[in-house]
């Protein structure tokens, strides 16, 4: 259906932003200080204004046939040259509907807890400014109807967050560490830059030129194995760099360096899932190529791994929950990367609000102990601000996939499709993933509670001045944590799934974006009857083909469950038995482990070998080309011939000697020379 | 029997040596003389010519040439004279007041 | 040939030019016996404007087969009329140029203006004469004025070296000249130009007009017969430097290009490979000897040199296939070349504190655009004109005569002289540079600069590093002395250099395609 | 007069104003000579109400100049030469208002020069007669030589002269390829005619046409300049003051790609053909070293010239594809170039004029002392590194697409450039903007002034409009774009070329005589691809 206010959604924020931005530049010479309070109501009116038109587009979808819940607006002819037509246009389906609504949802909830969040910074307006125009790049880049445009908004995320690490720019660790995400990006970006051509050239090929996701699903069957597969490979680049996936994830930790609100809403809830978000976006492609899905899937899982264990090592309050994110993000691509699309958007889901919640609570703590992240100098801090406690704890058992919280659910989900999905090439392969993800789950549970031990329990270990002036969040940044905290708590129940007797509501809900590409064709237009029973069929379909594979399945799912719950308990046990109850043993431990607790301390010292083996060769390299090509080289030949011009200069002038006899010798020369040719 | 030959090469050698004579003698005066020879030798190849094919006018251009040797000689020993004052000498290898 | 005189009346005014200008010259010579005029420039460039009014008057007059005055010794065609107008041209305008300098140098003497039109006459006289032995003549008339006027400062060493070495070579030249003149004769027994075409080929022939075309080569200043042209250049007094590089290249090149088509000599000599070698050979050596030189004269003398190898290219055209178009592209190249080089010779003597004053133009010309911005400006449009950038004179020379070239399927020799300009860009810039881009520089005191000009032991870097000890306020650059001669020579040289490059015709103003014409008229008429 | 010959000789009448005013009048001359570009600025935008569809020559202005050798006086304008046209006038004020405070010496001949420059590089852009071209192309060097050459900066004599002899190297050759090649010509027909589309449309023999583009190619390549003939580049760059750097970057350095599409790839096919693999290496080459070199400079305008080697190399990468999206996107980025980079060169002259210096150490913590600024200097880097949404973005995307059809192992080793350019702009930025202040002279230097925000205010605004909404800019391309790819277009070589989507069946042949392995799995599988639907599925599954 064709909308004419889909627009709207992202020109709110974007509005806003420009407000804020008018107002920031305009008060950067004045000496009065701006109306910060006002501009804080202003900036959350816009993230507000478009999740309430996101609700009002859910709405609508819902309203519609199953397979023909598709809203779109297409604004104005962008790119046009030879073949390539290209609109700028929005559509809405599903998918996107459901991105949009958390994305606006958990947007406003962290503007509104900026707002007290960041009350003293003299930057405040500047912040919102940059805050609100992600919002518009992220709002683009889920709306967005075609690869290019999903990439500008892909790109914006990236520049804001850019913007948003290095806020503190005077701090150059910090500005550096912007920078170092951008260009981060930039590598991955640089892959769906190339996927992009190839995908224009073979549909081109195909007679078909264009770029638009429906474009590609109607001629799906232009792709061959060999090019869908090379096309996905670099898509994940992309998504592996924008989600913080192996090898590309070592900007997000350093990303920290931002506001911690940032940290919630760009780096935990919505930027780093847009991967994930692409990668479901292309699923019909990612069906095409089994040798991507898989790598995807992989190295999914080995990331999840990785940041894990890392993550148990860090004593920087938010450091760990970067690694955490960076392991979920893990989990989501297992779950899309075997082709459970609608597990990995539901773990996405999820993971936005207990992920935000999280954030926000080791906010409201480094607020509360004037801007103090190392965990070692926390502790007992329940009594303090018990709300926050609360909250977060109740956020950290739903990571840890606690029923029945909403982690919990999502989790388990990824985990038994990943289980029960036979690989087309690597019979194995499931069992194994399933293996390491439980792993991966154990040390979550055991690093989270570790991190709520060393934070909430015990007794404070910093000076005891800061521990007395420690408070409570302000209403502004707690009420935010309390909705996120009853999200984390209830959005689970949204996909509840077959095994318990639950009806899997979002996979239903998401079905329509994640039909298989064959009746992806009637996307356009109407719906008709036929269409929607081919969707029907093909529902049930794929609900067999699940039941069919569970039988493949070394574990029912029930048992699958159990695995992963025990193992959940045993990391929260652990993490209370060694934090809490006896630290010097923890200690002990540590001190026993040493290498190892060095190893991940040091994060793998994988920055290090980046340094080492990529960054310094390379810059070393570009002095010797300027130094020697471009200086000693090419100028040196263009000199040489400057030189040697020169000197035949000197010769001639050394024949002119003065004598004028030497001047008739040579003229008789010449002469016979002449006759001497000639006769 | 003398023929045109022999004047031809009588005064292509004579020629040569007002040449030579340029080339080597440093003594200015002596330079302006073999200039002259030069001019001579010419004039000599015109009237053998104009003696062996029976015209006239090579013995006119000898006229002219003569006249013309005459200015020559006339400049010539004007600027040898005019050196002479400043240098105080009339030899051609100290004049190099000029060239690199 | 025959003795009987074919004088019918219209030979007087075929012949009249040349005669007003001697005639002039006796008006001088005598007149100065009695009346002491406190300059003879006046009467000189009235003389020489008459002469050309005479010229010109006889461009359109259709003479059937009469242009040959004095039993054909003569031959007043309009290759004869354009060259004449042009040296004339020159004549007054080197006239004009040196008032400043003369006034200085206190050689604004009658016999500086009398030898000055002697040696016009014979020019007249060069590129007018179809016989060998009249071209002689012209010859020697035009040279003997000429040394003289070398060695006119007769307190300066270097003037009279110049004046020895232009006259001990310069008549050794003429002599190989007339020794070739001689053999022609002996060869075909003729020394007319219409005969030698249709004489049979002898080696003996070959080595006479081989030893002809060495004269005029030796004239125009081509490698290796150029070595003169620097130390002549240096020494002789600036006025007579750029009379010589403008007017007697103007003849010379005529006579030459008239001996080669009138003569027909490009189809009894393999002129074309050896002119193509005197070309390279000559732009080659004449730009890069050129580049290194401090002292603006004999930087331009080079640059000279390097010219007449260009026009050389023309010249091979001719040779190859006696393309007209080639001639005609000579003719042209001459007109804008005499513009820019008495331009620019002119600019010299302005720029001097006294007579052959400041000439190492890096050194005594840093800043003057400040001071002197007119003069700069007109000194910048000549240099960037003889390096041959558009929209200049330069250029379109160049143009005609590399078309022409190319035409003639020379494009190596094009190819070689396109990177030659290159070279030639970058020392005619180094004049710019001084000019433009150093900053004003504390001048020498006149004393100091006497010391330096008069012997050469000071002119080594030694005379640099001295640093300028300024007892008495140096004298202003000839500039300030405000003649009108020279300003108007620059303003007639800037407009000739900008017209010849990109001059619609206007009305009755002749374009440069009307000019073009003119000079492709002359070349016809040498049929 | 009519509206071309107006465009190009207004500012020289401009000039002649200034010329006749005293030279102590600054201001007036300041105000005069921008009155000058801004009337120059006016008469192009009249163009664009006008401007038609269709791909032809417009507004053509044809006089006999020098009748007997056909020189004509023959100026025309046409979607390829349009934008360039409005971009120099565009940054001719710019220019002006740019060294209203750096210049204050001979500020008169200042902006005569400059006012002739701008006549010359309007005549390239306009002149059809090749001999009017070269004309108008030598004489836009003078004026720069002597910009550079007395308001330059230290080494400014070097710099000038060595701006000048590069440029000459190539365009003297130049001239003797279009000589011979109108004489040539001449033989076959019997008249001299220097006019660009009779030589267009004549036969030339293959093998000279090799020869002719090669002079060709040498003379704009040195101006573009291609890797490795664009050492004059960084010194020209880095000694030239302000207005000379932007106009130097800004447009002289378009001429040169505008030579190629003008007059060496149509008139040359088939050199072309032969020239087209060595070139696109070396402009990928200039690319990558560029961007690399920029990295690691200490002077900000070198670090800017550098980069504008890279940027060139993307241009040539399209132009050079001879492929609509490549040609036009190589046009398009021509013209974000211009308006970046002119920028950015005006940037560091804001910087220069305060503290005198280039050096990137010397700064650090700007955004303090001047946000202004700083916000101005990011959203330019941002263009200039291409981020989606702003100009810089559209040209490099049609480019890139447009060469990968063309060859895929060089576009996707171009594309780094998009990454490296991130890398070298960026760590700038954060070396000048960000850390703390680390000299204190920066702490109180005065954030941009009114006017120097109204220099840029241009700039920005056409940075954001060419990203979201480039339609308008390219649409008046198409057509001559395509009559371009026609030209270039060997009778054997067919491609997808027009704009209607029925003209797409042809790409099947083209692609099927790609280089590379992928893509002829495209290829095999295009011609049944209606026909066969589920056949790439069963081979896929092992």
């Amino acid at each position: 259906m064709e909308r004419t206010w889909l627009w709207l959604i992202p020109a709110a924020p974007l509005a806003t932003s420009a407000l804020c931005g008018a107002v920031a530049l305009a008060w950067c010479r004045r000496t009065d200080p701006a109306p910060r309070r006002l501009v804080g109501v202003v900036a959350c009116l816009g993230p507000a204004l478009s999740f309430a038109l996101a609700l009002l587009a859910w709405a609508e979808l819902r309203g519609l046939m199953p397979q023909g819940r598709w809203l779109s607006q297409t604004l104005w002819r962008w790119l046009e040259s030879g073949a390539l037509q290209l609109d700028i246009g929005f559509v809405i389906d599903p998918l996107s509907s459901l991105m949009l609504l958390f994305v606006t949802g958990v947007g406003t909830l962290i503007h509104v807890y900026s707002t007290g969040y960041m009350h003293e910074d003299r930057g405040v307006v500047r912040y919102f400014a940059y805050l609100n125009l992600f919002m518009f790049a992220m709002l683009v880049l889920v709306l967005a109807d075609s690869l290019p445009l999903l990439f500008v908004g892909w790109e914006g995320v990236g520049l804001c967050s850019y913007l948003l690490i290095g806020f503190w720019f005077e701090d150059p660790a910090k500005a550096a560490a912007g920078k170092k995400a951008f260009v981060v990006n930039r590598i991955g970006d640089f892959g769906v830059l190339i996927a992009m051509f190839l995908i224009f050239w073979t549909l081109q090929g195909a007679g078909a030129p264009g770029l638009t996701f429906a474009a590609m699903r109607n001629h799906v069957e232009a792709f061959t194995p060999a090019i869908a597969t090379t096309i996905c490979l670099l898509l994940f680049l992309g998504a592996a760099g924008k989600s913080a996936q192996i090898p590309l994830y070592v900007w997000l930790p350093d990303a920290m360096a931002g506001p911690t609100p940032v940290s919630a809403l760009i780096h935990a809830a919505t930027m780093v899932t847009a991967g994930v978000y692409m990668v479901a976006r292309m699923h019909f492609l990612f069906d095409l190529a089994p040798v991507a899905s898989t790598t995807v899937a992989a190295i999914g899982a080995a990331t999840a791994l990785l940041a894990a264990t890392i993550a148990v090592a860090q004593n920087d309050f938010k450091k760990v929950l970067a690694y955490s994110t960076v392991s979920q993000l893990g989990y989501m691509f297992v779950g899309v990367g075997v082709g459970a699309y609608g597990a990995g958007v539901f773990h996405v889901f999820t993971h936005a609000f207990f992920k935000a919640c999280l954030f926000l609570g080791s906010g409201a703590v480094i607020h509360a102990l004037h801007d103090e992240q190392d965990i070692r100098r926390m502790g007992g801090l329940r009594r303090k601000m018990p709300l926050t406690f609360w909250t977060f704890v109740l956020a950290t058992l739903a990571l840890a996939g606690l029923p029945p919280l909403a982690g919990f659910f999502s989790k388990d989900h990824i985990l038994w499709e990943a289980l029960s999905r036979p690989n087309p090439l690597l019979p194995w392969l499931p069992s194994v993933l399933w293996a390491v993800l439980v792993l991966a789950a154990l040390c979550t549970a055991f690093y989270m509670w570790r991190l709520v031990s060393l934070v909430f329990l015990g007794s404070f270990r910093g000076e005891q001045h800061t521990y007395a002036h420690a408070h409570e969040a302000p209403p502004s940044m707690a009420m935010p944590l309390v909705l996120l905290a009853m999200g984390s708590l209830l959005v689970g129940f949204l996909g509840v799934p077959h095994a318990l007797g639950g009806s899997n509501r979002l996979e239903t809900w998401l079905h329509p974006s994640f039909a298989v590409a064959g009746s992806a064709a009637t996307e356009h237009g109407a719906t008709t009857v036929a269409s929607t029973a081919a969707g029907e069929t093909a529902l049930h379909e794929s609900s067999a083909a699940l039941a069919e594979h569970a039988g493949s399945a070394p574990l029912s799912e029930p048992g699958a469950m159990a695995v992963a719950l025990a193992a959940a308990l045993l990391g929260l046990g652990l993490g209370f038995q060694l934090y809490a109850r006896r630290p010097q043993t923890a200690a002990a431990l540590a001190g026993r482990l040493q290498p190892l607790q060095r190893l991940l301390a040091g994060k793998y010292f994988v920055d290090e070998l980046y340094a080492a083996v990529i960054v310094r060769p390379f810059r070393l390299l570009s002095e010797a080309l300027w130094r020697l090509v471009d200086v000693r080289l090419i100028d040196g030949v263009i000199n040489l011939l400057g030189g040697v011009t020169r000197a035949f200069s000197f010769v001639f002038r050394f024949a002119q000697s003065g004598y004028v006899q030497t001047y008739a010798f040579v003229v008789v020369l010449g002469v016979l020379v002449l006759l001497l040719r000639v006769l | 029997m003398v023929g045109l030959h022999e004047y031809l090469i009588l005064s292509g050698l004579l020629f040569l040596i007002g040449a030579v004579g340029v080339l080597t003698r440093s003594n200015g005066l002596i330079l302006f003389m073999s200039l002259e020879l030069m001019l001579n030798a010419v004039n000599l190849t015109f009237v053998a010519f104009s003696r062996y094919t029976g015209r006239l006018d090579g013995h006119v251009f000898v006229f002219l040439v003569t006249a013309v040797a005459a200015a020559e000689a006339a400049v010539g020993l004007a600027i040898f004279v005019n050196l002479f004052r400043l240098h105080r000498s009339v030899n051609v290898d100290q004049m190099n007041a000029m060239g690199d | 040939m025959s003795f009987e005189f074919a004088w019918h009346p219209e030979a007087w005014q075929l012949v009249a030019p040349i005669l007003a200008v001697v005639g002039t010259a006796l008006v001088v010579m005598v007149g100065d016996l009695f009346l002491k005029p406190p300059s003879w420039t006046g009467p000189t460039l009235l003389g020489l404007a008459v002469a050309m009014a005479l010229a010109v008057s006889h461009w359109n007059v259709p003479l059937p087969g009469a242009e040959a005055a004095l039993a054909g010794a003569l031959r007043l065609d309009r290759f004869a009329v354009f060259l004449q107008v042009a040296i004339l041209g020159c004549a007054a305008l080197s006239l004009l140029g040196a008032q400043s300098y003369n006034a200085r140098a206190g050689i604004d003497r009658a016999e500086f203006h009398l030898l000055l039109l002697f040696s016009t006459a014979g020019m007249l006289v060069l590129v007018a004469s179809a016989d060998l032995i009249t071209m002689f003549l012209g010859l020697e008339l035009l040279s003997f004025p000429a040394y003289v006027l070398c060695g006119f400062l007769r307190q300066q060493i270097k003037s009279n070296e110049a004046a020895l070495k232009y006259f001990v070579l310069g008549s050794f030249a003429s002599s190989v000249f007339l020794y070739g003149v001689a053999l022609v004769w002996g060869a075909t027994g003729s020394t007319q130009l219409a005969e030698i075409a249709r004489a049979a080929e002898t080696p003996l022939f070959h080595l006479g007009a081989l030893l002809v075309v060495v004269g005029f080569l030796f004239k125009v200043g081509v490698v290796p017969f150029h070595m003169w042209v620097p130390d002549v250049y240096e020494g002789a007094p600036t006025p007579v430097t750029m009379f010589m590089a403008a007017a007697v290249k103007v003849a010379a090149f005529g006579a030459l290009t008239r001996t080669l088509l009138g003569g027909a000599l490009h189809t009894t000599l393999p002129l074309g490979s050896i002119l193509w070698w005197f070309a390279a050979l000559t732009m080659t050596v004449g730009n890069m000897s050129a580049l290194t030189q401090d002292n603006i004269k004999r930087m331009l003398a080079f640059s000279s040199v390097a010219h007449a190898g260009y026009m050389l290219v023309g010249l091979a055209a001719v040779a190859t296939l006696g393309s007209e178009q080639g001639a005609s592209a000579v003719l042209y190249y001459l007109l804008a070349y005499a513009a820019m080089n008495i331009g620019a010779f002119t600019v010299v003597t302005l720029l001097g504190r006294r007579a052959e004053g400041d000439l190492r133009f890096d050194r005594d010309w840093s800043g003057v655009a400040q001071r002197h911005p007119g003069l700069s400006l007109a000194m910048a449009l000549f240099m960037i004109a003889l390096g041959g950038l558009p929209p200049t004179a330069g250029f379109f020379g160049k143009y005609a005569l590399f078309r022409a070239a190319l035409d003639a399927h020379l494009t190596s020799l094009v190819v070689i002289a396109v990177l030659n300009t290159l070279v030639s860009v970058y020392y005619y810039l180094r004049v710019v540079v001084a000019m433009y881009m150093k900053p004003e520089r504390e001048p020498v005191s006149g004393v100091l600069e006497g010391l330096l000009s008069r012997t050469h032991a000071f002119e080594g870097p030694g005379a640099m590093a001295a640093t300028p000890a300024v007892e008495k306020p140096p004298e202003p650059r000839l500039a300030e002395a405000g003649h009108w001669g020279p300003r108007l020579a620059i303003v007639t040289c800037v407009l000739l250099t900008l017209w010849l490059g990109v001059g619609p015709g206007i009305g009755r103003l002749p374009g440069l395609t009307q000019i073009m014409e003119w000079a492709e008229a002359a070349v016809a008429s040498l049929r | 007069m009519s509206l071309l010959s107006a465009i190009v000789f207004a500012p020289l009448v401009a000039a002649l104003g200034v010329l006749v005013l005293p030279r102590t009048a600054t201001r007036a001359i300041r105000s005069v000579a921008l009155a000058g570009m801004l009337a120059d600025l006016v008469l192009s935008l009249w163009l664009l109400p006008q401007f038609g569809g269709d791909g032809a020559f417009q507004f053509v202005e044809r006089h006999p100049w020098i009748a007997r050798w056909g020189i004509e006086y023959h100026l025309g304008v046409d979607g390829i030469s349009l934008w360039l046209v409005l971009l120099t006038a565009l940054l001719g004020p710019v220019a002006v208002l740019g060294s209203w405070a750096g210049i204050t010496t001979r500020v008169r001949e200042f902006h005569v020069l400059l006012l002739l420059l701008q006549t010359g590089m309007q005549g390239v852009f306009l002149s059809l007669d090749l001999f009017l071209f070269y004309i108008f192309w030598e004489v836009s060097l003078v004026p720069m030589y002597f910009l550079i050459g007395i308001w330059g900066h230290e080494r400014r004599l070097y710099a000038a002269i060595k701006f000048v002899l590069f440029t000459l190297a190539g365009s003297l050759l130049m001239l003797v390829a279009i000589l011979s090649l109108v004489v040539q010509h001449a033989n076959q027909v019997g008249y001299y005619s220097f006019d660009l589309q009779t030589l267009i449309a004549a036969h030339i023999d293959p093998s000279h046409q090799v020869w002719y583009f090669a002079a060709f190619a040498l003379a704009f390549a040195i101006k573009v300049p291609l890797w490795p003939l664009h050492t004059w580049l960084p010194d020209a760059h880095v000694e030239a003051p302000t207005a000379g750097s932007v106009i130097l970057a800004g447009i002289l350095l378009k001429m040169g790609g505008y030579g190629f599409l003008r007059f060496a790839m149509p008139l040359f096919p088939h050199g072309l053909d032969v020239a087209t693999p060595l070139l696109m290496l070396v402009a990928v080459v200039g690319i990558v070293y560029g961007a690399m070199v920029a990295m690691v400079q200490p002077d900000m305008k070198k670090l800017v010239a550098y980069s504008s080697v890279s940027h060139l190399g993307f241009v040539m990468l399209g132009i050079l594809s001879a492929r609509s999206q490549g040609l036009e996107g190589g046009i398009y980025q021509m013209l974000n170039h211009g308006l970046s980079t002119g920028a950015l060169f005006l940037l560091v002259g804001v910087l220069y004029e305060r503290r005198h210096s280039r050096a990137i150490a010397d700064f650090g913590g700007l955004a303090r002392s001047m946000p202004v600024y700083a916000t101005v200097l990011i959203f330019v880097t941002l263009s200039s590194i291409g981020l989606p949404g702003l100009n810089g973005f559209v040209g490099e995307f049609l480019i890139l697409l447009g060469a990968f059809h063309q060859h895929r192992l060089l576009t996707i080793v171009a594309s780094t450039g998009v990454v490296l350019g991130a890398i070298y702009m960026l760590w700038m930025v954060e070396r000048v903007l960000f850390g703390p202040v680390r000299h204190e002279e920066n702490r109180k230097l005065p954030d941009l002034s009114p006017r120097e925000i109204l220099t840029f205010a241009p700039l920005l605004i056409l940075i954001v409009v060419m990203g979201v909404y480039p339609r308008p800019f390219l649409q008046r391309m198409h057509a001559s774009v395509d009559r371009l790819v026609r030209q270039v277009q060997l009778d054997e070589r067919l491609t997808e070329t027009t704009h209607s989507p029925g003209a797409n069946t042809p790409a099947l042949g083209a692609s099927s005589a790609e280089p590379l392995g992928v893509s002829s799995a495209t290829s095999n599988l295009a011609p049944e691809a209606s026909a066969a639907a589920p056949a790439p599925r069963q081979e896929g599954s092992p």
